[in-house]
């Protein structure tokens, strides 16, 4: 079992810190989509499918899409072209902050005494899932559906502001 | 360190190299991707303590992920929207550049 | 008890309106009149249903709704309609929609226009069906702003000035009406009328007044009687009326002397007889002789106008002053021996019908000089006009049916208010009904001056030329108000079945604490 | 079966032809005409069931009374009436509106108002028929304003005519003056009494139990209540018939159509005062048992009724328009007729009423017949040798001339004339106005002769007179029909059968003989042949040869003549009197306005302003130069402040990364110390 | 994968008992392994092979419609063509770009029939025969389906071409449009069924009314709708002519394939007569009525047999609708999408709804339910039909 987390783990964090480091913008999405698709790996594993194949739709199948986009559309921009004892004071510094942080976490789970209950997953039918949203949840399930509809519109409005495109066009 | 650390370490890890990524880089696109890789983070942790809770609550965790999903989806679509917006009026999208908000 | 909030609707429904023109920028010219004319018309359905749900036998409030709203001021929102109320919510729904049909031809804004008018449609409406002084009061003032607003932009020359002059002026009084209260408020803790009104019957209200210091009771008195003798207006605090009466565009001339005049005498019957029966009682000698001198002066002040808006104004000071000449000459007589019960009912009656009737001849005269006023370019002196009566006999017609109800023939609604009125005060203060009776032929007098030279002899001034008769449109206006005169020349028992028992019940509780 | 309860229907049928007129378009003229005539013409047949009904039983008076509104604890209730009064006046009023109507057809016929003219007539019979038919004095005040309305409609009906416009004005105006009189009266009497009705099975206002109340010396000096009511409710009466301070506007209501002046002026509505009097009659008369009243109301009444008819007389003779002679004398017969109902026989006053109505009416119609035919000149002095060219016209004419001069025996002016002189004979207050009446036969009989032989004898003396042929038969037969009524009327109420008397009152008056006082008649007789005489004398022997002629009387005594010929002058002194009175009471008020108060409140405004400008000096000086210090040091600690937000999203972002760990740390400590 | 149905009869069970067969001898844990290694194969033997005769039938097919024989020189009726093509492309030499991204250059085609593989795992073929029960299979479904997205845009992008590019723009955008209303087409098929499992779903739809009307979706007013507009978008999704808008040929020479040769483009090929056969099992899964016989009497064909039937009814509409209907422009295609399908979908999840609703509904309220639900479903079609026939007029080219 660790194993298997162990290298879901490794394979998202290894493809998650190219994106980040990585030159071409292109690839760097390419290497998140991969590390998203890690860690729906990693919720295959923990027992959670819904979730996972929810991740993949949604990561994967749309905000991957629109980041491409995103990219394609913004091509002109000029690049990383911040003189480089700009950028390098800049990445000197987010690592340090990085770590720190980073340092922080590690040590509150090391430290903290975390018990460990059964080895098996709990029980979730994706029936009980939606019982559970459309009952206990359904208030924040309509207050999220409002919330995907205005940024929806925003998102639209924004995107168009000006250049006269059908709404449609935008993904 | 039992299953439940190493995932949150898993997740603390991921978490940090989102965070350097949101610092590091200029571009606004790679900023954003890096808020999307610590909400993920953030979701891992959901998951890791709902399947190993020992109470085990019925599939909070798991709703709460499904909230987030959708959240981080409206997000992305904002966040992108706007670096579309401030290209089209400013022709870069390099964050450093964008400070029309200072004070 | 109706499930609806009817009175709420009532008085929201304008507003309703004016949001929604408010809010719909892009709204043709047609489109907001034709919005406005409709939510204006509410007025007139929603008083049809109340009307079949009002209980006519009895003479408290009806269809109250009461909901607490600040606790810590003891405010509620407290709506009621007895007689009183519906008389004047009738007459507000008619006189609406033919006011603001009367501006459909106006220049501007329709959208602006239509917005404000709804605003103080509601606002008077308001000002009728609350029963509680806090939001009394603010329809009371609401209905001065967009009026000011509508006088001042759509107004003649002098509209700058006349508006300025009514506003300041009618606020002045408030602000005395609005002390008054406060001082009330210290010293009951209530603000609603009906707690005053019981207050007031049986004297704990000046007890607890006086407790405050003895120069409170009159004080406050004083500050109420102030804020309605301005809106009213009571000789002599009647000099904006002809100015603003004159200078505003026909439409809200109409409103104004049909709807907002009447807010001053309802004040009158609604708080300040019930709430100070006594000061009231002490003072009607000294206010009967101002309210003749409206009665009186103002008749033959209207004589001398050249102005035929003017001239109109004056005759409406005339005619209220006989409603405050009713209500003085009740209270004066309050506190004697039962027989005068049936002479105040008469009274009081006549008053009633007298705010209606005036309501009715006023604003179809508005209505009939803003017609000469269009046709004449603007002009609207008895001297520029001749022998109109010859160009548009149909307008000679109407208006002079609107005269003669103004001055009182009898058979047509006029009548039968200042006849009551008449033999009401004769049986209370016989002198005074004697006097007023200058009044009654002056306006005559004047009345007929301005047809004979406006609508007689051979055609002269604006009317030399081509000169349209009435519209389509006009006669929309004109003829439902023409017809409720007949009809209430006939028939004055639609109105007073209406408001009768509260009448009977004015009547027998004269008593003074 | 109460006849009373179909009362209204009198009234009703020619109201509906009135508003069937007034929403027929212009061009509808047989249709508005023909409502007319038909209405009136079912008006007069109901009359006549009316009156055969109120002649079963004379004493009885029917009323069917019903409730109008009710008010407070009470109600207002009116109600109709019938008694032989109501009937004959019924009769009469719808008779005389028929023929007039008929009349009419022919003489407004190029008038392009017709249609409008006929619903102003039919509105004014109805208005009529109501004041007669009311048992309630409210509902008869309603209709008697709507007289006065109609009368001021069709007085105005040539609108265009400024003349014609003024005196409308001025007949509704003087008249509204007398009604406000009688509308106090009527409130008066209303809070005395509570009911206006006049007959209500016992708490009637005419009935003992009221007028009983109503008899007491209430007011100061002794008088009765009922004599002030009585006075003003004559006011009322004066307005409408022309009674002597009242009676200006009637001369100028000759501006209206002459069917109008025949119709209104002469024969019905200036009647319907006298009617008043003689409805309210024992009201009027309730004092009289009050001995000590320093004043009884009907001697107020005969007064004024022996003025008015010596008064009108005397202007009658001066005057040289053809219809104002007639109007003067119209005013001095309705004299005669408060003449008689002053001196107590109101019966008498009915009688001259209805024979006055028949050769009033035919006199006007023969005077509209000439002016008709003369293309509308009515000076007497531009007229003259008609006679041979209208003879049917100058035949009738003559039959009115005699009847209203009180030619003997045959003519019914003569015994209605007998039996007011009479009655004032038998008067014990006062001789005075037999004094009065016996001067006023002279006169009569004098100026009708006068006008008589100016208008028909001679020859022609202008190009509008020579052209003058015979009107058509619309005019000419219902001349014809109120000769005949002007004629056979008078033998209703002779003494020696005096049905009429005995069917009005109720009671059997024992028939007398023929002439029931022979000195009186003699004298009478002798007045006439006087008067006759001397009109023939002046005017009849040597015809005027043109018309710039002078009078014959206008060059013996010029100042009397033009003195008379001004109206004694009456309408100046009016001018004087009411109308600078009133006009000084309007400039009063509107000075006050535009000085007075609004002065004050200008005043108020400025005192306001200047409190106002003190204090915007100080707050500019004082006040603000703190708030700006104040405000200035703000400024400054935001723009310090402000440096912090950089704008830089990344930069945010490394703050919070740095102040969690910094934080943790911190707790950290914190929590192992 | 269980151990199959013991009560059928022979005919039925014979998968099982072919796999049982190999395996028995094995001991348990390989046993398992093996049995899932059987399924894969199987699956993509039969679905290899059914590419294959696609891609002959449609040459067939389209050439009849267009009155010409089709590939008629290899083998029998030219039966052996596929495997000429096939040869053909394995012996093409495999061009990289020298400006290409040579590692994402080859990941794309892999990628892309790696995804559409992976939707064949939770269709049903027959009675309890699927490859991996999933309780949210049909979610699964669209996960993998949409992955498919990325890999073509990995290959615009890496060819390093524009044509290419443009192309894989468009097909991002024309795939995330038409996403969505496939999706809000199955969602009232979930609503019914109340599961996400597709193997349930099926069975859900079994049993007929009077004997002889199926229980299937397609069989309901909003069933019909929804299997229309799943149609629709499947097409699209698939690149189907009318919508073969990223590939289309006159434009943009080949699309994303331009730089793509020998094998890679074969894998292509491949991956997307993959989408479009897994497309066709999911809307005959879903619609109708996956392996159940259309008549209780014709129960005894085994249930492999009627979805295989149904399939390739399905895939020569496919090919039938690209033989006859011109293609979309891309401003057409989109505002298709969103104007038309999405709330189409969107009111038949509502139609979907009040048909649960009214379940209990009997006798003449029968009647009624189905007066509403076909008022429900073709109201909509017809109004939206008529809003959005109004805007597209011939565009007026601006600098032609």
């Amino acid at each position: 079992m660790s194993a298997a987390l162990a290298i879901v783990a490794l394979a998202t964090l290894g493809s998650a810190a190219a994106a980040m480091l990585g030159r071409s913008l292109l690839r760097s999405i390419f290497m998140l989509a991969v590390s998203w698709a890690g860690v729906a790996a990693f919720y295959m594993w923990a027992g959670a499918q819904f979730v996972a194949f929810a991740q993949v739709l949604i990561y994967l199948g749309a905000i991957s899409m629109v980041a491409l986009f995103a990219v394609l559309l913004t091509r002109q921009s000029r690049d990383e072209a911040s003189p480089p004892p700009a950028a390098l004071r800049r990445a000197i510094l987010a690592v340090v902050a990085a770590a720190g942080v980073a340092a922080v976490l590690l040590w509150a789970v090391a430290h903290s005494p975390l018990a460990v209950s059964g080895s098996l997953a709990p029980a979730t039918s994706v029936r009980q899932l939606g019982f559970d949203l459309m009952g206990r949840h359904a208030a924040a399930l309509l207050v999220v559906g409002v919330l995907l509809t205005i940024a929806l519109l925003g998102a639209v409005v924004l995107a168009a502001d000006g250049a006269q495109e059908r709404p449609g066009d935008e993904p | 360190m039992n299953a439940l650390q190493l995932c949150l370490a898993f997740s603390s890890l991921l978490f940090a190299v989102g965070l350097a990524g949101a610092l590091a880089r200029s571009n606004a696109i790679i900023v954003l991707l890096g808020l999307e890789l610590m909400l993920n983070a953030a979701n891992i942790n959901f998951i890791a303590f709902w399947r190993f809770s020992p109470s085990s609550a019925p599939a909070t965790g798991v709703i709460f992920v499904l909230f987030s999903i959708a959240v981080a989806a409206a997000e992305a679509a904002v966040g992108m929207a706007l670096v579309i917006a401030i290209y089209r009026h400013q022709k870069t999208i390099r964050l450093p550049d964008a400070t029309d908000l200072k004070g | 008890m109706s499930p609806l909030p009817l009175l709420s609707l009532v008085i929201f429904a304008p507003w309703i309106g004016a949001a929604l023109i408010a809010c719909l920028p892009r709204l043709g010219a047609g489109a907001c009149r034709a919005i406005a004319l409709a939510f204006s018309l509410s007025t007139l359905a929603l008083s049809a249903v109340i009307l079949g749900c009002y209980e006519r036998g009895a003479a408290g409030y009806q269809l109250v709704e009461m909901h607490g709203w600040i606790g810590a001021l003891a405010v509620h929102y407290h709506l009621g309609l007895d007689g009183l109320s519906l008389v004047l919510v009738l007459l507000t729904g008619l006189i609406a929609p033919g006011a603001l049909l009367a501006s459909w031809r106006q220049p501007g804004s329709p959208r602006l226009f239509s917005l404000l008018f709804l605003l103080l449609q509601g606002a008077a409406l308001g000002v009728f069906l609350a029963l509680d002084f806090f939001h009394w009061f603010i329809f009371w003032e609401l209905s001065l702003i967009p009026a000011y607003f509508l006088i001042r932009l759509w107004g003649g020359p002098g509209a700058g000035r006349a508006a300025y002059q009514f506003v300041i002026y009618t606020l002045g009084g408030s602000a005395f009406l609005l002390l008054g209260f406060v001082a009330i408020f210290a010293a009951t803790g209530t603000l609603d009328f009906v707690e005053l009104a019981r207050m007031g019957a049986d004297g704990s209200l000046a007890a607890r007044l006086a407790a405050l210091g003895g120069f409170w009771p009159k004080a406050v008195f004083a500050g109420v009687l102030l804020g309605f003798a301005v809106k009213v207006p009571l000789f002599p605090f009647h000099t904006w009326l002809p100015p603003a009466y004159a200078e505003a565009p026909t439409s809200v001339s109409m409103f104004l002397t049909a709807v907002m005049s009447k807010m001053g005498v309802y004040g009158f019957l609604r708080l300040l007889w019930p709430l100070f029966p006594a000061p009231l009682h002490a003072a009607s000698p000294f206010l009967i002789w101002l309210a003749l001198g409206g009665a009186v002066l103002g008749a033959f002040a209207a004589m001398r106008q050249s102005d035929i808006k003017r001239m109109i104004a004056y005759s409406s000071i005339n005619h209220l002053s006989y409603c405050l000449l009713a209500i003085f000459a009740v209270s004066a007589a309050s506190g004697r021996a039962a027989p005068a019960g049936d002479a105040a009912a008469a009274a009081l009656g006549g008053t009633l019908l007298q705010m209606f009737n005036h309501g009715l001849s006023a604003g179809a005269l508005f209505f009939c000089a803003g017609i000469l006023e269009a046709r004449a370019g603007g002009r609207r002196g008895l001297g520029d006009f001749g022998g109109v009566r010859t160009a548009a006999p149909v307008l000679a017609g109407l208006c002079g049916i609107a005269m003669f109800s103004s001055l009182g023939l009898p058979g047509l609604n006029g009548f039968v208010g200042e006849f009551l009125i008449f033999r009401g005060v004769w049986g209370l203060v016989p002198w005074a009904a004697a006097t007023a009776c200058l009044g009654l032929f002056a306006t005559a007098l004047f009345l007929l001056t301005f047809w004979q030279r406006v609508f007689h002899g051979p055609r002269a001034g604006a009317a030399a030329g081509p000169f349209a008769d009435v519209g389509p449109l006009d006669l929309a206006v004109l003829v439902p108000l023409v017809a409720l005169m007949f009809l209430l020349g006939v028939l004055p028992q639609l109105l007073t079945g209406l408001f009768n028992p509260l009448v009977a019940s004015w009547a027998a509780h004269l008593s003074l604490p | 079966m109460n006849p009373a309860s179909h009362l209204w229907v009198i009234p009703a049928l020619p109201l509906l032809a009135a508003a069937l007129g007034a929403l027929t378009p212009r061009g509808g003229r047989r249709l508005a005409a023909g409502a007319a005539i038909a209405a009136m013409a079912g008006a007069l047949i109901a009359s006549c069931f009316a009156l055969h009904a109120a002649l079963a039983a004379p004493a009885a008076h029917l009323t069917c009374n019903f409730e109008w509104f009710r008010l407070g604890g009470g109600a207002v209730r009116l109600g109709w009436l019938l008694d032989p009064l109501n009937g004959l006046m019924c009769v009469m009023v719808s008779l005389v509106s028929l023929l007039i109507f008929i009349f009419s057809l022919g003489y407004m016929d190029e008038d392009e108002n017709f249609t409008r003219f006929f619903c102003f007539l039919a509105l004014f019979a109805a208005a009529m028929l109501g004041v007669v038919v009311s048992n309630s004095l409210l509902l008869l005040f309603v209709s008697w304003e709507l007289v006065g309305l109609s009368s001021y409609l069709l007085i105005g009906f040539w609108f265009h005519k400024p003349s014609a416009a003024a005196a409308a004005k001025k007949a509704f105006i003087v008249t509204r003056i007398g009604d406000l009189g009688f509308f106090i009266g009527l409130v008066w009497l209303y809070d005395s009494t509570g009911s206006l009705l006049l007959y209500d099975g016992g708490r009637g206002i005419l009935e003992a139990h009221a007028l009983a109340g109503l008899a007491a010396p209430a007011l100061a000096g002794g008088l009765a209540a009922s004599t002030a009511i009585g006075l003003l409710i004559f006011c009322g009466a004066a307005g409408k018939s022309g009674q002597f301070p009242l009676h200006v506007w009637l001369p100028d209501a000759m501006e209206g159509p002459t069917p109008v002046s025949a119709l209104i002026h002469a024969a019905t509505m200036v009647a319907a005062g006298v009617f008043l009097m003689a409805r309210v009659f024992p009201l009027m008369a309730a004092d009289q048992a009050l001995a000590s009243a320093p004043l009884h109301a009907l001697t107020v009444v005969a007064g004024i009724g022996a003025v008015t008819a010596l008064m009108g007389a005397a202007i009658a003779v001066a005057q040289d328009d053809l219809k104002k002679v007639l109007a003067f004398s119209t005013v001095s017969q309705l004299g005669y007729m408060m003449l008689a109902v002053g001196v107590g026989s109101w019966v008498a006053a009915i009688f001259h009423l209805l024979t006055h109505a028949f050769f009033k009416a035919l006199l006007f119609l023969g005077a509209g017949s000439v002016i008709h035919a003369t293309h509308h000149e009515q000076d007497i002095r531009r007229l003259g040798g008609l006679g041979g060219r209208m003879r049917v016209t100058f035949a009738t004419f003559a039959v009115g001339m005699m009847a209203l001069a009180g030619v003997p025996f045959v003519f019914s002016g003569f015994w209605s004339k007998e039996s007011i002189l009479h009655a004032a004979m038998e008067w014990e207050v006062s001789r005075l106005p037999l004094w009065a009446g016996l001067a006023g036969v002279v006169l009569t009989a004098y100026y009708m002769t006068r006008l008589t032989f100016e208008v028909f004898a001679g020859r022609p003396r202008s190009h509008a007179a020579e052209q003058a042929r015979e009107s058509p038969a619309v005019i000419t037969v219902p001349l014809l029909v109120l000769a005949a009524g002007a004629i056979l009327l008078g033998f209703l109420g002779t003494p020696a059968w005096p049905w009429l008397q005995s069917q009005l009152t109720g009671a059997a008056v024992p028939s007398g003989p023929l002439i029931e006082s022979p000195v009186l008649t003699a004298v009478s007789v002798i007045l006439v042949a006087l008067g006759l005489g001397a009109g023939w004398y002046l005017y009849g022997r040597r015809p005027r040869s043109d018309a710039g002629a002078a009078d014959p009387v206008a060059a013996a005594f010029p100042a009397v003549f033009a003195f008379l010929a001004a109206r004694m002058k009456l309408d100046e002194l009016y001018a004087l009197t009411v109308g600078r009175l009133s006009s000084a009471l309007s400039w009063l008020a509107d000075f006050l306005d535009r000085r007075v108060w609004d002065g004050a409140i200008r005043l108020l405004a400025r005192l306001g302003e200047l409190a106002g400008l003190m204090n915007g000096e100080a707050d500019r000086d004082g006040l603000n130069a703190g708030f700006d210090a104040v405000s200035e040091g703000f400024r400054r600690a935001g723009r310090a402040y402000s440096r912090a937000q950089s704008g830089d999203a990344q930069g945010y972002l490394r703050a919070l990364a740095v102040g969690f760990v910094v934080l943790v740390v911190l707790v950290l400590m914190g929590c192992s110390r | 994968m269980s151990a199959g149905p013991t009560d059928a009869h022979l005919l039925e069970r014979a998968p099982f008992l072919l796999r049982d067969w190999l395996t028995h001898a094995l001991p348990e844990p390989l046993r398992w392994f093996a049995n899932t290694l059987i399924a894969i194969a199987a699956i993509l033997a039969i679905f290899g092979t059914l590419f294959a005769l696609l891609t002959l039938v449609e040459r067939k097919v389209l050439g009849r419609v267009q009155n010409r024989p089709g590939p008629n020189r290899t083998g029998w009726f030219g039966i052996l063509q596929p495997v000429a093509d096939g040869i053909k492309m394995l012996t093409k030499e495999d061009i990289v770009p020298r400006a290409a991204d040579p590692l994402l250059h080859f990941l794309a085609p892999v990628a892309l029939l790696g995804f559409s593989v992976l939707t064949f795992a939770v269709i049903p073929y027959g009675r309890d025969l699927v490859a991996v029960r999933l309780d949210a299979g049909v979610l699964y479904f669209f996960a993998a389906g949409s992955a498919t997205e990325l890999s073509i845009f990995m290959a615009g992008w890496s060819s390093n071409n524009k044509y290419a590019l443009v192309a894989a723009m468009r097909a991002l955008a024309q795939l995330i449009s038409y996403e969505l209303p496939l999706l809000l087409s199955a969602v009232p098929v979930v609503l019914a069924a109340g599961t996400l499992s597709a193997p349930d779903i099926v069975e859900s739809q079994g049993g007929f009314t009077w004997g002889f009307v199926p229980h299937w979706h397609v069989f309901t007013p909003w069933g019909a709708a929804a299997f229309l507009v799943f149609f629709i978008s499947a097409l699209s999704e698939s690149n189907r002519s009318p919508f073969d808008l990223p590939e289309a040929e006159s434009e943009l020479i080949a699309g994303h394939l331009t730089e793509y040769s020998g094998f890679k483009y074969a894998l292509f090929f491949m991956a997307e007569y993959f989408g479009m056969c897994s497309l066709c099992g999911m809307a005959v899964t879903l619609f109708l009525g996956g392996w159940q016989a259309p008549l209780a009497a014709l129960e005894f064909i085994p249930s492999y047999a009627w979805f295989a039937l149904k399939l390739c009814a399905l895939l020569l509409v496919f090919i039938w609708i690209r033989a006859t209907l011109p293609r979309l422009r891309m401003d057409q295609l989109t505002r298709f999408a969103w104007k038309f399908l999405v709330p189409l979908a969107l009111v038949n999840l509502a139609a979907s709804a009040f048909w649960s609703l009214s379940f209990g509904w009997a006798g003449p309220m029968q009647a009624l339910r189905w007066a509403i639900g076909i008022a429900l479903a073709v109201g909509p079609f017809v109004l939206l039909g008529r809003r959005l026939g109004a805007g597209i007029g011939p565009r007026t080219y601006r600098y032609a």
